[in-house]
């Protein structure tokens, strides 16, 4: 009990006594979780938008112009799951559009003396991976004469998707490779400023894991503490700064959702906590049994 | 507990040999000098016993036990009963003199009450008492001195070694602490004082060992300071 | 002289003496460097990209018939600064691209009695804030009857360029301070775990100015060598990450001017030398001159 | 440079009064044994001529200039003229004795070679030569405490500030140290030694000024140790 109590007190000493030490760790610590939030939501929020482009694909499928080909193809189709919407234009409707881009000159499309144009199908997809199976399964209906889609666009995205899903995990690895190694080099800096006592307190009969707790404590909690810190400021500044992002670029599909940010926040102190735990120990116990090896 | 030092040689690099075939048995409850010029191995001969320094060849036993043997969390609860003065008094400088006693308490994991009770009283023998709560920094030389062995005595250790206890205090202060330490062992505590101090030992007279370049050069009960022990 | 040697040596002492540390420091300030070039060189790229793509932006301008229209609107509006080329559309390609458009049914267009299409001049801008002031002239000349352009597309390039502009300032303010940050909490407590040796050289008659200077020095160098390899890990394998980048994502406009990776080099180095050195300076003399202040 | 204490009282918080109204003259040249039991403000006393400490009231003068009045740079340069053996050693635990001693040399620009001759030769002389390359925590006590001593007086400084500088040395060891403080004196240098050896004081007999509780009780020329400086 006693015993608890004193580590208990040494690591807030070890906190407090150099308040300006411990202050300057912690800004540093929240500033590396603070990037490391940030990338996570530039990532998250590239993500987003992505699928919110990929949701705008559109295939357009002319069928022939027997009965209700149109009905079925659309049917079928809207049975998959990848698609989002289907749509019919009719080739009266497709008329109209064609008049409309001839202007003045449109009186010419009086003279046709039967509609020429075919009637389609406009599919809205979930996402960009889904068109080539869409597309597939489109031309394989005898109904369907021809389709037209941005085949390039659809498949850009798609990299692009995939790329950022690969990068979200590099910047990922380096924040906390950059964070872990900042706790790391502190708490390592902080034994090593402490050697002294350490070696005195060995000396005088504490075993390794009383002499080495608090530093872990200590580690743990500035780098929980950092995490805590900068979740804080991001969860707080993230509806103002989506909101003002949203205002200037109302065209880009931004995340809104709360629960999202707050899952990051408890991850990041939760992930804080590990990190500082395994890299105080790791700073830590090297020292220590160097310490208790004899001359 | 019994220290039995066997046929110790003690190199440091590179080829400073700080004790040469040291054979010394120590029974418990015994009260001994150890003498010799500067740089004659007494303060590493403590240290073989604290296993701070372990033998080139040639073993350590206390209680029966090789020090080598040891693991780690076994030479923390061995040191717990040894107090140790050290030469260069090794204080806490983090900590007030109040809490460099209370520390080694808490260590070993006291009751709170008897904590301060024991530490309280210890400081007031020591003529700390109006000194508890600066830190080592702030004491004079002769007080740090104290700290030093009230933290050693504190715990009333089966060992006590004492390395030059005296060398910064004034006589009066010298002789207080001979008779504190006398009354430890009187209570059955191997007692280990080095020191050059001539007085103290031809005052209260006890088992005196003699150094000389590392090795033992006289092994007396009741002896005396001879002027060759510092020489 | 000899005071001049012994302080390059204690700054050598300082980074061989605890070799792990110092390289711990220096890898922390590698990776931070690092993350640091990584996002100019991401924010230098998407502005690179943005600006390929405005460089695809065009305003099609529908002329009137009469005579050489076509050509002296395509003169005037060629001079302007901000317009990278000019094409003519006559009305005989306006309508093979409709004939090509119907299809089969194209046929109709034969009954056509005259051809009724405009002539247009596609017009090439080099930037997105161009199109306002190309769109203003162009309707301001009587041989023009309307024009067509992708506004909104314009209007969202140019905001997100402005708005990359911004946020790369912002992700290189904060890349700084946590650059400098670590920094001075790396001396800082390098200073704070040597306080015992700076006292007393100070005791025994060093000037203030010869204590701090191998910190200082320590600082610099670690920051400054920091930056240094970040640069050459990023100067080395730009070439190469962008060269896959490109083969996967070919439509993209990725910057592959290595003078502009070199000068970024340059300037991190320049950059990591100055922090080091201002942040080692702010950590070691306050210390040192408290350590000056008698009791 | 005179040594001037004039009306010095200095009380450290929150109110330990270490010295009460000193006054003292110390002329170049003097040689002054400092007595006094432990806690009666030796140690101060010498950092107030380091100005480690500031007087609470009163003002230190040496060599004519108020030591408060200096800048930063100025003390620096101040105290390269001021040889000091620390109670504690105070040695830079990250240089080897050799290092120790050359370090303070070149702080004040002196040419190499002369560096290295002076080095080895004051090596030799303290017996330390063998030990060159140890760092001061493998020393031993009495060895750390002559390393103290050949750094303090190796730059001959005009005044040379000793604190205890015999209390780990065996008596042979003491008395070489003494002459070699002596023979610096001779050559001009004004020496103060803060000592509660009675040996030293009776055998070279100087000027002895006796502490007690922050005041001085005697000053005498030629002085002895009296039972009473240390009790
Ligand atoms: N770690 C070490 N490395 C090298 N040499 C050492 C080490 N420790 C001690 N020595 C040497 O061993 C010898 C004995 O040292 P020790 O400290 O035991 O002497 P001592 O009898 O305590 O002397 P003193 O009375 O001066 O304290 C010394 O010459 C010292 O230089
Ligand atoms: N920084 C400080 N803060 C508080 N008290 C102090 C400080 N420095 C010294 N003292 C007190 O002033 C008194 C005189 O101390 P000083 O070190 O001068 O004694 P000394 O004569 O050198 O004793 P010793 O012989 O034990 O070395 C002591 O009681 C000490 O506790
Ligand atoms: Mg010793
Ligand atoms: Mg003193």
């Amino acid at each position: 009990m006693t015993t608890f109590s004193y580590v208990l007190r040494d690591a807030f000493r070890l906190v407090t006594r150099n308040i300006t030490l411990s202050f300057l760790t912690l800004v540093t610590t929240v500033a590396v979780f603070f990037l490391m939030s940030c990338s996570i939501l530039f990532v998250m929020n590239t993500k987003h938008i992505v699928a919110g482009i990929e949701n705008n694909l559109v295939i357009t499928a002319y069928v022939n112009k027997k009965g209700t080909a149109a009905e079925v193809v659309a049917d079928k189709i809207g049975k998959l799951d990848c698609v989002d919407s289907v749509r019919i234009v009719t080739p009266d409707k497709a008329l109209e559009i064609l008049r409309a881009r001839l202007g003045n000159q449109a009186d010419v499309l009086t003279l046709l003396d039967d509609n020429p144009l075919p009637p389609s199908v406009e599919i809205k997809l979930k996402n960009a991976s889904a068109v080539s199976v869409v597309a597939r399964e489109l031309l394989s209906m005898e109904e369907v004469e021809d389709i037209v889609y941005a085949g390039e666009l659809a498949k850009r995205l798609e990299i692009i998707s995939r790329f950022i899903s690969k990068f979200s995990f590099g910047v990922l690895a380096i924040a906390l490779a950059v964070g872990a190694l900042v706790v790391f080099n502190t708490i390592r800096i902080g034994v090593y400023a402490r050697r002294e006592e350490i070696e005195i307190m060995l000396l005088i009969g504490a075993t390794p894991g009383f002499v080495a707790f608090p530093f872990v404590l200590h580690g743990s909690i500035i780098s929980a503490l950092g995490a805590l810190l900068a979740g804080a400021s991001v969860f707080l500044s993230y509806d103002r700064v989506v909101g003002a992002l949203k205002a200037s670029m109302p065209f880009l599909n931004f995340m809104t959702d709360r629960a999202v940010v707050m899952d990051l926040w408890l991850l990041l102190v939760g992930g804080g906590l590990t990190v500082g735990w395994i890299c105080s120990w790791l700073a830590v116990s090297k020292f220590v049994r160097q310490a208790m090896r004899p001359h | 507990m019994e220290i039995k030092i066997e046929n110790v040689i003690k190199q440091f690099p590179p080829d400073i040999l700080a004790l040469r075939n040291i054979n010394i048995t120590i029974p418990q409850g015994d009260f001994v000098y150890l003498v010799g010029p500067t740089g004659s191995g007494k303060t590493t001969l403590m240290r073989l016993i604290t296993r701070e320094v372990v033998p080139t060849k040639g073993r350590v036993l206390v209680g029966g036990t090789d020090l080598r043997k040891l693991g780690m969390t076994d030479i923390a609860y061995y040191r717990r009963e040894i107090g140790v003065v050290f030469q260069d008094f090794r204080l806490l400088s983090h900590l007030t003199a109040y809490e460099n006693l209370t520390f080694v308490q808490e260590a070993i994991g006291m009751p709170k009450d008897l904590i301060e009770e024991r530490t309280n009283e210890i400081l007031d023998k020591m003529g700390l008492w109006r000194r508890r709560f600066l830190y080592p920094e702030q004491l004079s030389g002769g007080e740090q001195q104290r700290l030093a062995i009230a933290r050693a005595t504190i715990n009333c250790p089966s060992i006590l070694l004492a390395d030059e206890p005296t060398g910064n205090l004034d006589l009066q202060t010298a002789e207080a602490i001979m008779k504190i330490l006398l009354s430890i062992n009187a209570m059955g505590t191997t007692v280990v004082v080095a020191t050059h101090n001539q007085y103290i030992v031809d005052e209260f007279r006890q088992r005196v060992i003699s150094l000389r370049g590392g090795r033992v050069v006289r092994d007396e009960r009741k002896g005396r300071f001879e002027i060759n022990d510092d020489f």
